[in-house]
């Protein structure tokens, strides 16, 4: 078999940010395979310093803009933690509703919008209006949904406003969440239902592919670990560990790769995986019961170690996310909205902070001077954490594609679904380095 | 000092409909539109009054009506393309529709130029509302003593209506003279500010001047024409501000406490005079 | 026409009725002030407010306004509006409509903004709270309001409801209203007489000599360039002044891209390019460039330029400018003062 | 009445791409009704397809901050009728510019990494740096409301406006207790409007996201945050390079 295969995706598509693909092998031998981050870096972590704690969170919002309540909330929950900083159940509770919010958004977007065109062998979502008008109307509005559930919460979803450290700037009325949770009954569940609909008839679809890795999400006893928690991995035969949250650089332990271009991340094996199949491998069994239902009926029971699946995980946190929110706010409402002011500073120094972004876990870091400016500070975002374990099945996919003698099309398209399905989010720049850079 | 726009609509914004009959490029950026009110209805105004132009979803401009309405069955605007507004307008061609409402405001007061000798003094662009009474003055030459007509452009280029100046210029009806600032190799006329022409004319202290043009231009031609000595409430200047409404709501088009819109356009200079914004 | 009573507590009931058949607008709290809006109930009505952020205007002149719809047919008129109550209104945001229907009706009667006044019934209401920046006891004070149809005064128990025009007089059937005695009647007097007592700031000239002496000082450049040296164009001024009733027009297309609307939107004469007009080839020219100038001209139609066709100053007291601007120059009562003083 | 659609591109630099999210939330009606008039032929974040036809419209969302990116403008200019930056970190700079104040970032970013040729970053610059742009639209996110105006205001070939008035005019105009009031600060007094002013109205200070109108008084800005404000001088001094470092002249 002589053969030369020469995969080139410059900017994979339908991810946030821009990474490229280039693997060459030659004569069944892999001579380079190499997943590639050329986003231009922007250097977050230098411009928050000399900044008022109340600003740093509006900065470093901008490290994203789909994943800007995250980060948001990452950003005020380390500043809370440096500054000492009180929160009351209610804020707690609204942000816990509020993390719900962005999941579902950016899943529904993932799921529809940039998967969904892979299974239905389409280039886009564009060619699909014709032939699923139901289908995309129904992401459209879902997508439209997700923006307005977190605008209600956070002032707006790119950027969120109302979110502050100590609390929220501005409260949702109680009839505002009564709306919420009864359009969430009458027009997001049919909705979801056409979708999942769809999900189970694409679900054969997804290509077969195993990788067992370390899987690492936020755990906490409380809830499906999203907002809050300790960080907890598990590894493939399913032993699970803890760390508290300040430890997070005992286990992300960022170091630079020679043969690669971008800052890597690895704890006890040479990659771990961060997403929703993290999640749902570490928390399966705090799964609200009707995602429980629906990952049965995709056939998923933990530990999934097909990456495609990823997206298919996030279908079952997004059933999740409806159902936990219905209760988050009959809750709310029970106990009834209180006027509070946020909460202030109480001492100076440094913080950290754990949230599960969709994509995955992120930590921000920061320390303040006595004057509560920003000393310094810290971000490791999820699709970073994720760049070893994508580069290590890569590695094992490619052998596979080209022991099964695929085409050169057909191995671009399932590298390209594999980038896809980790929901990269690549615009999440601090850590880049550039491709160019090549050795 | 009232008003003389006619609205006939109950909303009076409601525009009316145009055919536009002919269009002419005058220039680079100046396009000459002869216009017929759609339902038939005949448009009644007085030289020197105003339109609110306008092209649905681009919004709406005022513009001085161009032409006589001694000529009965047509009338006139020229339009230079600027901005959102202006360059609509200029795309429309032949055969299609404009929008006006008007006439609005105050045009020149005919009653006072009538039987008098009448110097009109254009500058640039102010060549278009004048000629509503450059026309009017031809067409009724008996009712008026010497006319003389002094137009000034930046170049030969951006001479308007240039039909009409070859016809002034052979005219025995009006004593038209010209200048440019700047000349071209076919040129054999005047060079110069537009000044330079009062300076080699005799002018009548009891002459009628009117006076339209760039801002800028005011101030030198009423440094000569005080020292001619020619009385204030003679001299009518016709004055441009920023406009939205036309009918003296919108506020933007205020000097001091007049109306462009509805105590203008046209002011006898001893209205303004004494108005700290009308000059400044 | 006749004076009535309601007692304290039958309030809320005829509120409610009010809201059963229509649009009633009045003062809610909103944070630590207060607002004019649309009632979802009753009990949100706050007639103990000091001045709202914007003045009721906005209820008859709002914010933004369609003048005309188009498509590609050509233009067509907007409806008709429906009937409202506008609730609560205090004297002298009254007087600040009266000006305003001078002004639309003046020269060319704009029916866009009469339609919505026609349709409007205003129940004026005694003040119970009187904001610190308030002048309006020494501003215009021959000029009394005209433009409501019933007056309701706060006194011990209840609230006098004074009638003025028939619409004022068509409410009283949805309330349990009684005839006023006397003595509720004098007591209602003394209320609004201690209102205008206790207003807290002062002008000491007569609205002629100010008219006269600001309209004089007009090129006196330092004192302008002195008072508007902190002004950043902000237009607070002009956007919170009830008398203001500036406007710019935009046409705006709907989804379709081929029909669309055109209308106005409060415009403010601080604004930088309030006065700028386009000559072409981009240049621009601005006849009031300087903040200073722009300042001036505020000054100048309130105080002299409308005072013969109002017969008083185009200011009503309220003091929302003193309130709203941050580096707190706008107030009329400094600048007037400022300036008689020479 | 079938007119052809205009191709609409839409290219991404350095940015966080929240801009091109919020036209994801413009919602069926809103997405739709557009897609009856535009097509769109290039979209990278949501589409596969690439084009070499020419481009009636380019939305370009980012900053320019490399030397590298240069070709790619150059291209993109040359292939687009209409070039709009949209989005702040295009028209201004946006947060991006807040490096500007800044000579050691790469260090504190990638201590000893930081020679590394690919880290190359100068300094944070709107679109119009690099190629002509026929528009620039700013808001960090841009407004949806704003964008969809424009973008119909282009359809039609008109110019669409970019306020030059202060946020102080849209927060009025919705009747938002202003901060000042509420014992904060706000800069809202020389930001450029055009967002509706969400910020003031969800109780958190304007950050003049969009940049600041074309005659910003500066020194009263100062004079206004401290004394009303209650910001120290240095907080004061450096508040406003949050996203508008590029106009303020220091030195
Ligand atoms: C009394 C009067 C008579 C005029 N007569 C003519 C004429 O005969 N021919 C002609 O070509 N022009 C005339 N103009 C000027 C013409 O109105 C402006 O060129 C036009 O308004 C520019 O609008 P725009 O939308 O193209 O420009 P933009 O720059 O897009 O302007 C936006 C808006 O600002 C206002 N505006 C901007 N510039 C001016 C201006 N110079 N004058 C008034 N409003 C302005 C208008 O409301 C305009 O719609 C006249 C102006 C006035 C006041
Ligand atoms: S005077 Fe005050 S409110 Fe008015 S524009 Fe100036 S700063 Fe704004
Ligand atoms: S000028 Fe000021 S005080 Fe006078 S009416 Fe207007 S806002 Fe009120
Ligand atoms: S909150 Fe900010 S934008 Fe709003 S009025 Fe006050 S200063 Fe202006």
């Amino acid at each position: 078999m002589t053969r030369k295969i020469n995969v080139n995706v410059n900017h994979v598509t339908r991810v946030e940010g821009h990474g490229n693909i280039v693997v060459n092998v030659s004569n069944g031998k892999i001579e380079k395979c190499e997943w590639q981050v050329p986003e231009a870096p922007r250097f977050f972590e230098a411009m928050v310093r000399g900044r008022h704690y109340s600003e740093v969170a509006r900065i470093t919002s901008r490290i994203c803009g789909i994943c800007s309540v995250g980060h948001t909330l990452a950003s005020v929950k380390a500043t809370e933690d440096a500054l000492g900083i009180p929160v009351t159940r209610q804020t707690i509770q609204l942000r816990r509703l509020l993390k719900h919010a962005e999941n579902f958004d950016s899943h529904i977007v993932h799921v529809l919008f940039l998967v969904a065109p892979d299974l239905l062998g389409a280039k886009s979502v564009f060619p699909l209006l014709p032939t699923h008008p139901e289908v995309i109307k129904a992401a459209l509005r879902l997508k439209r949904f997700g923006h307005e559930w977190g605008s209600l919460l956070a002032g707006r979803t790119t950027h969120p406003t109302r979110v502050v450290p100590g609390g929220f700037a501005e409260l949702p009325t109680e009839t505002e969440l009564a709306t919420l949770q009864e359009r969430l009954i009458n027009e997001v569940a049919p909705d979801i239902n056409l979708v999942l609909e769809v999900v189970s008839s694409l679900a054969p679809l997804f290509p077969a592919f195993d990788r067992p890795t370390e899987y690492m999400a936020l755990h906490d006893t409380a809830e499906y670990g999203l907002y809050d928690g300790c960080i907890q991995t598990v590894m493939p035969d399913g032993t699970k560990e803890q760390w508290k949250v300040d430890e997070y650089r005992k286990v992300t332990n960022e170091y630079v790769n020679s043969q690669s271009t971008a800052k890597w991340t690895r704890n006890k094996l040479d990659s771990y995986a961060a997403g929703a199949l993290a999640r749902f491998n570490n928390n399966f069994q705090q799964l609200h019961a009707e995602a429980k239902a629906v990952a049965k009926a995709l056939g998923m029971t933990p530990l999934v170690a097909n990456p495609y699946l990823n997206s298919a995980a996030q279908v079952v946190e997004t059933v999740h996310s409806m159902h936990t929110s219905l209760q988050l706010i009959d809750e709310l409402l029970s106990t009834g909205l209180r006027q509070e002011q946020p909460g202030l500073p109480a001492q100076h120094g440094a913080g950290s902070s754990a949230v599960e972004v969709p994509r995955g876990i992120l930590f921000h870091h920061y320390s303040y001077d006595q004057d509560y400016m920003c000393l310094q500070g810290d971000c490791v975002i999820p699709t970073n954490q994720n760049h070893a374990n994508i580069q290590l099945d890569f590695e094992k996919l490619v052998l596979e594609l080209v022991a099964a003698d695929k085409s050169e099309a057909e191995m671009e398209l399932a590298l390209e679904m594999l980038v896809r399905a980790y929901d990269p989010c690549i615009s999440c720049s601090t850590h880049y380095l550039n491709v160019k850079f090549v050795r | 000092m009232g008003c003389n726009c006619a609205t006939t609509e109950r909303n009076i914004y409601m525009p009316r409909e145009c055919l536009i009959t002919k269009t002419r490029q005058l220039t680079r950026t100046e396009k000459q539109f002869t216009l017929q009110l759609k339902d038939g209805s005949h448009f009644t105004y007085q030289p020197g009054q105003i339109l609110e132009v306008s092209v649905p979803g681009y919004g709406e401009i005022p513009i001085g009506v161009a032409s006589s309405p001694t000529r009965t069955d047509s009338f006139d605007i020229v339009v230079r393309t600027v901005g959102r507004v202006s360059t609509a307008v200029n795309a429309r061609n032949e055969g299609e529709t404009l929008w006006i409402r008007g006439p609005l405001g105050n045009g020149f007061d005919l009653n006072k130029l009538r039987h008098q000798r009448v110097l009109i003094i254009a500058g640039g662009l102010g060549l278009c509302p004048t000629r509503s009474l450059i026309q009017y003055i031809l067409d009724k030459r008996q009712e008026f003593r010497d006319f003389k007509l002094f137009f000034g452009s930046r170049s030969p280029a951006e001479q308007l209506f240039t039909d009409d100046l070859a016809a002034w210029r052979r005219s025995p009806a009006v004593d038209y003279q010209e200048t440019v600032d700047r000349a071209d190799a076919n040129w054999a006329g005047n060079v110069g500010v537009i000044t330079t022409l009062i300076d080699r004319n005799e002018i009548p202290r009891d002459t009628r001047v009117i006076i339209c043009g760039p801002p800028i231009m005011y101030r030198f031609v009423m440094l000569r024409l005080d020292a001619i000595g020619i009385p204030h409430e003679n001299i009518f200047v016709d004055l441009e501000r920023r406009m939205k409404c036309g009918v003296g709501k919108c506020g933007h088009c205020q000097i001091n406490n007049l109306y462009v819109c509805c105590d203008g356009p046209v002011f006898s200079y001893d209205q303004v005079e004494n108005l700290e914004e009308a000059f400044s | 026409m006749k004076t009535y009573f309601l007692p304290q507590h039958e309030l809320p009931s005829f509120v409610s009725t009010l809201l059963q058949t229509t649009r009633v607008i009045g003062p809610v709290a909103k944070k630590h002030k207060f607002v004019f809006a649309r009632l979802a109930s009753a009990d949100e009505l706050r007639l103990d407010y000091d001045v709202t952020i914007l003045p009721p205007k906005k209820a008859i002149f709002p914010q933004t306004q369609p003048l005309l719809k188009f498509s590609p047919e050509g233009y067509e008129d907007v409806g008709t509006p429906q009937p409202q109550i506008l609730f609560g209104v205090h004297f002298y945001d009254v007087k600040a409509l009266d000006m305003l229907d001078e002004f639309f009706t003046d020269g060319h009667a704009d029916r866009r903004y009469l339609d919505n006044r026609e349709a409007t019934t205003i129940v004026a209401s005694s003040i119970q709270h009187i904001n610190e920046r308030a002048f309006f006891a020494s501003v215009g004070a021959d000029v009394k309001p005209r433009g409501h149809d019933a007056f309701l005064t706060a006194i011990e128990g209840g609230y006098v409801y004074e009638i003025l025009t028939d619409k004022g007089e068509a409410l009283i059937k949805h309330g349990s209203f009684r005839a006023a005695t006397g003595d509720e009647v004098s007591s209602a007097y003394a209320a609004n007489a201690e209102a205008l007592d206790k207003c807290p700031q002062h002008i000491y000239h007569s609205t002629r000599e100010i008219g006269r002496r600001v309209r004089a000082a007009f090129g006196r450049d330092e004192v302008w360039d002195e008072l508007a040296e902190k002004c950043f164009s902000c237009g607070t001024c002009n956007t919170t002044c009830p008398t203001c009733y500036c406007f710019d027009v935009q046409d705006k297309w709907n989804l379709d891209q081929a029909s669309g609307v055109r209308e106005r939107t409060w415009d403010g004469c601080l604004l930088d390019d309030f006065a700028r007009v386009s000559l072409g080839e981009g240049a621009t020219d601005n006849f009031r460039e300087k903040a200073a100038q722009r300042f001036r001209h505020r000054v100048m139609r309130k105080t002299s330029y409308l005072n013969e066709k109002l017969g008083g100053p185009a200011c009503v007291g309220c003091g929302r400018c003193a309130i709203g601007c941050v580096p707190d120059i706008a107030d009329p009562v400094r600048i007037i003062n400022r300036i008689m003083e020479g | 009445m079938s007119k052809p659609k205009v191709k609409v591109a839409f290219f991404d630099f350095a940015s966080c791409e929240g801009c091109q999210i919020e036209l994801t939330n413009l919602g069926d009606t809103v997405f739709l009704g557009l897609l009856e008039h535009i097509e769109i032929v290039e979209f990278r974040e949501v589409m596969k397809e690439t084009t070499s036809q020419r481009i009636d419209i380019a939305f370009i969302e980012g900053s320019f901050t490399r030397e590298a990116d240069r070709p790619r403008l150059e291209s993109i200019r040359a292939r687009a009728n209409v070039v709009v930056a949209y989005g702040s970190c295009a028209a201004t700079g946006g947060i991006n510019a807040l490096k500007n104040h800044q000579t050691d970032y790469r260090e504190f970013v990638y201590g000893k990494d930081a020679e590394m040729p690919h880290l190359d970053s100068f300094q944070a610059q709107p679109i119009s740096a690099a190629i002509q742009v026929d528009l620039a639209i700013p808001g960090c996110p841009i407004d949806q409301a704003e964008f969809a105006r424009i973008v119909s205001d282009v359809l039609h070939g008109k110019a669409p406006t970019v306020p030059n008035y202060p946020v102080c005019v849209e927060c009025k105009l919705r009747e938002t207790v202003c901060r000042y009031q509420s014992g904060d600060h706000c800069l809202g007094l020389v930001a450029r409007a055009g967002c509706g002013a969400p910020c003031p109205a969800d109780g958190v200070p304007c950050e003049a996201c969009r940049g600041m109108v074309d005659s910003p008084n500066q020194p009263a800005l100062l004079q206004v945050l401290m004394e009303k404000g209650g910001l120290s001088q240095l907080r004061a001094e450096t508040k406003s390079r949050l996203w508008t470092a590029r106009f303020r002249n220091e030195e």
